[in-house]
């Protein structure tokens, strides 16, 4: 390093702004900064390795540590703090009514088989279905049934109870509850016609916006 | 003859007469010679009024505006052409002068030419002061400049967490909807048991002129129709409501002995018709 | 499966670790972060207000500095160290006098028409000088005027204070005193008080396919 002749004769800054620019510098770089890069931007007379070293350990143990990367310095995030670099939207998603009348089943019918399943839906049960339903960790398999083929069963889960807020599968309301509710008529509503009066007020209470409109929804 | 509140009024200086002249003139071509340098006519009276070296809200309009005619007289006589803006800003200037220099006129509607005058003077002084903000924000300390910002950000992940959203009584519902799914289906007018009055219509008008003499109305129903109740029902319903029909239309006639018993039909002959 | 009422049971951070969590969320940030931002990025119950002060405070004099910009915070290497970053330094686009100028007009008398920009200025404001500004991302649209017409207004942005070390706007150099002045008045002249404005025939030689406010449309 050549020294300017000028230059040369002012002492070097103190170590504390030796410091300060260190870290300017390091924090301002697109990539890690070289010890030979480091003096060379710094003011003649300083002592970058002293600095990055006392730079360095006043950042130990802070949300930001000081890093050597190949030949170079540079700031990163500390690890433990990984977590805090990436951002997660929620995205509320009702279940399409497959998911739902499967999950109704396998709650109300556990353990139960595939098979069974598709017999009281009457139609084939989508392996995504299912497997949408494990994942979100609501369903998990259960024992194989011991009979011919030993099928697989389904149970509902410790994250389903908590979901729902029941105790125990148990605890859902049988066919005449769901009758007593309004949720099970044996006379569709249909346009114009009002929903028999016997129950309304429970069934008020319990789904405010009327049980016509999903019984005929599209699948 | 100058009024007691223009103050700095002063006779046009004979160009000639003395050295503050001569530089008068000189500072005047040099504003002709830079005219395409202005942002317009504020912009130069921004400049001319700077040269009377006051305050801005102090300066004579007056004096400002004469230095302003003088400056577009003597771009029209080097043959400079100067942008229409600056010939308007010269008209208007110079009926604010002569509003300056006339006693007012009490009659005269809209804004005394003080006001004028003074507005005119804000403007400036707003000009100015905007120009020394920009100076001052440019002066700033700024990013990319004296400040900078992480030179190698990381990046931030952005995760995609579905909720799903499923209450207890939508599971209770989509339950019910299953159970009852063979109760539950579209309301539709079931026909299979329905004999319709036009089918009975049809078959009555066609049967009444073989029957000849009074037949019961059993015999008119269809085959297949007599047996099970519900079917019999309708077709006997049909078949009567379809007689009436004829009845009316003067085609056959009904005859009942006694109340509930058999009601019997024959065609009306075409005698009786008459 | 809700996370929420999981870690509502749970104790937030020490303050200090919340320290660490939004040092190291604005390290990594390239803009600045509000306070929304940071406390839904860090766990529930954390305070990132007080994490802010905390943090503010102990990198009071260091050689990169806590700024407050709008509604975020961002970490900024001390002006007084800008010798040091010649290899940083971005060539500034040339900006022609009269967007500095609307830029300075803008800033102190915001929200503001275009016509109000010309009434100031004494001249036509050209499409490109306020396209440049909102290109830049000084400067961007704000409400309409609820005015005949109803003319759009132009603000500054975050990025325009980010860029000029401000706070808020409230910050700009001298706007007490212009105010004081009554320099930021509107005053909107009564007829035949202010030299008409001409200057349009210029602009049309600028933009021949129609004025300006047909750009900025769609607000």
């Amino acid at each position: 390093m050549t020294t300017a002749p000028d230059t040369a004769d002012f002492p070097p800054p103190p170590m504390a702004e030796q410091e300060r620019m260190v870290e300017a510098i390091l924090f301002a770089a697109p990539a890690p900064v070289s010890m030979r890069e480091l003096a060379a931007r710094m003011p003649q007379g300083c002592d970058p390795a002293e600095a990055v070293r006392a730079l360095r350990a006043s950042y130990a143990g802070r949300g930001v540590v000081l890093e050597r990367i190949g030949d170079g310095y540079a700031f990163r995030t500390a690890p433990d703090l990984s977590f805090l670099m990436q951002t997660e939207t929620v995205e509320a998603r009702r279940l399409s009514r497959a998911a739902i009348e499967t999950l109704a089943i396998i709650a109300y019918h556990q353990p139960v088989t595939r098979a069974e399943i598709e017999e009281i839906r009457g139609v084939a049960v989508n392996r995504g279905t299912l497997d949408q339903l494990i994942e979100m960790e609501w369903v998990r398999m259960g024992r194989r049934r011991q009979t011919p083929g030993r099928p697989a069963t389904f149970v509902v889960t410790e994250g389903f109870l908590d979901h729902f807020g029941l105790e125990s599968a148990r605890d859902l309301p049988g066919l005449s509850e769901l009758r007593a509710a309004g949720l099970l008529e044996s006379r569709p509503p249909s346009d114009g016609l009002a929903p028999p009066l016997v129950g309304r007020d429970d069934e008020d209470d319990i789904e405010p916006e009327g049980p016509a409109e999903d019984l005929f929804e599209d699948e | 003859m100058p009024r007691p509140h223009a103050p700095h009024l002063r006779p046009v200086p004979d160009p000639d007469h003395d050295a503050d002249a001569v530089a008068q003139r000189r500072a005047d071509e040099a504003l002709i010679v830079d005219v395409e340098g202005y942002e317009g006519p504020l912009d130069l009276l921004l400049t001319m009024a700077r040269t009377q070296k006051v305050d801005l809200l102090k300066i004579s309009v007056l004096e400002l505006a004469e230095q302003y005619l003088v400056f577009v007289e003597k771009a029209r006589a080097l043959r400079i052409e100067l942008a229409a803006d600056y010939l308007v800003m010269a008209a208007w200037l110079a009926f604010l002068k002569s509003r300056l220099l006339l006693p007012p006129d009490p009659e005269a509607e809209g804004p005394s030419a003080e006001d004028m005058a003074e507005h005119l003077a804000f403007q400036l002084e707003r000009l100015s002061a905007m120009r020394q903000a920009a100076e001052r924000l440019m002066g700033r300390d700024r990013l990319g400049q004296t400040r900078f910002a992480r030179g190698a950000p990381e990046t931030v992940t952005r995760a995609r967490r579905t909720e799903w959203q499923a209450g207890l009584i939508d599971l209770m519902r989509a339950y019910a909807r299953l159970k009852t799914k063979d109760e539950f289906r579209p309301f539709a007018f079931d026909r299979t048991d329905v004999f319709t009055m036009e089918q009975a219509l049809d078959r009555l008008r066609r049967m009444i002129g073989f029957a000849g003499q009074w037949t019961d109305l059993s015999v008119f129903l269809p085959e297949g129709w007599s047996s099970e109740p519900a079917r019999r029902r309708s077709a006997t319903a049909a078949t009567f409501a379809a007689s009436l029909e004829l009845a009316r239309q003067g085609r056959l006639e009904i005859r009942q002995s006694d109340t509930f018993a058999p009601i019997s039909y024959r065609e009306r002959s075409n005698d009786d018709r008459a």
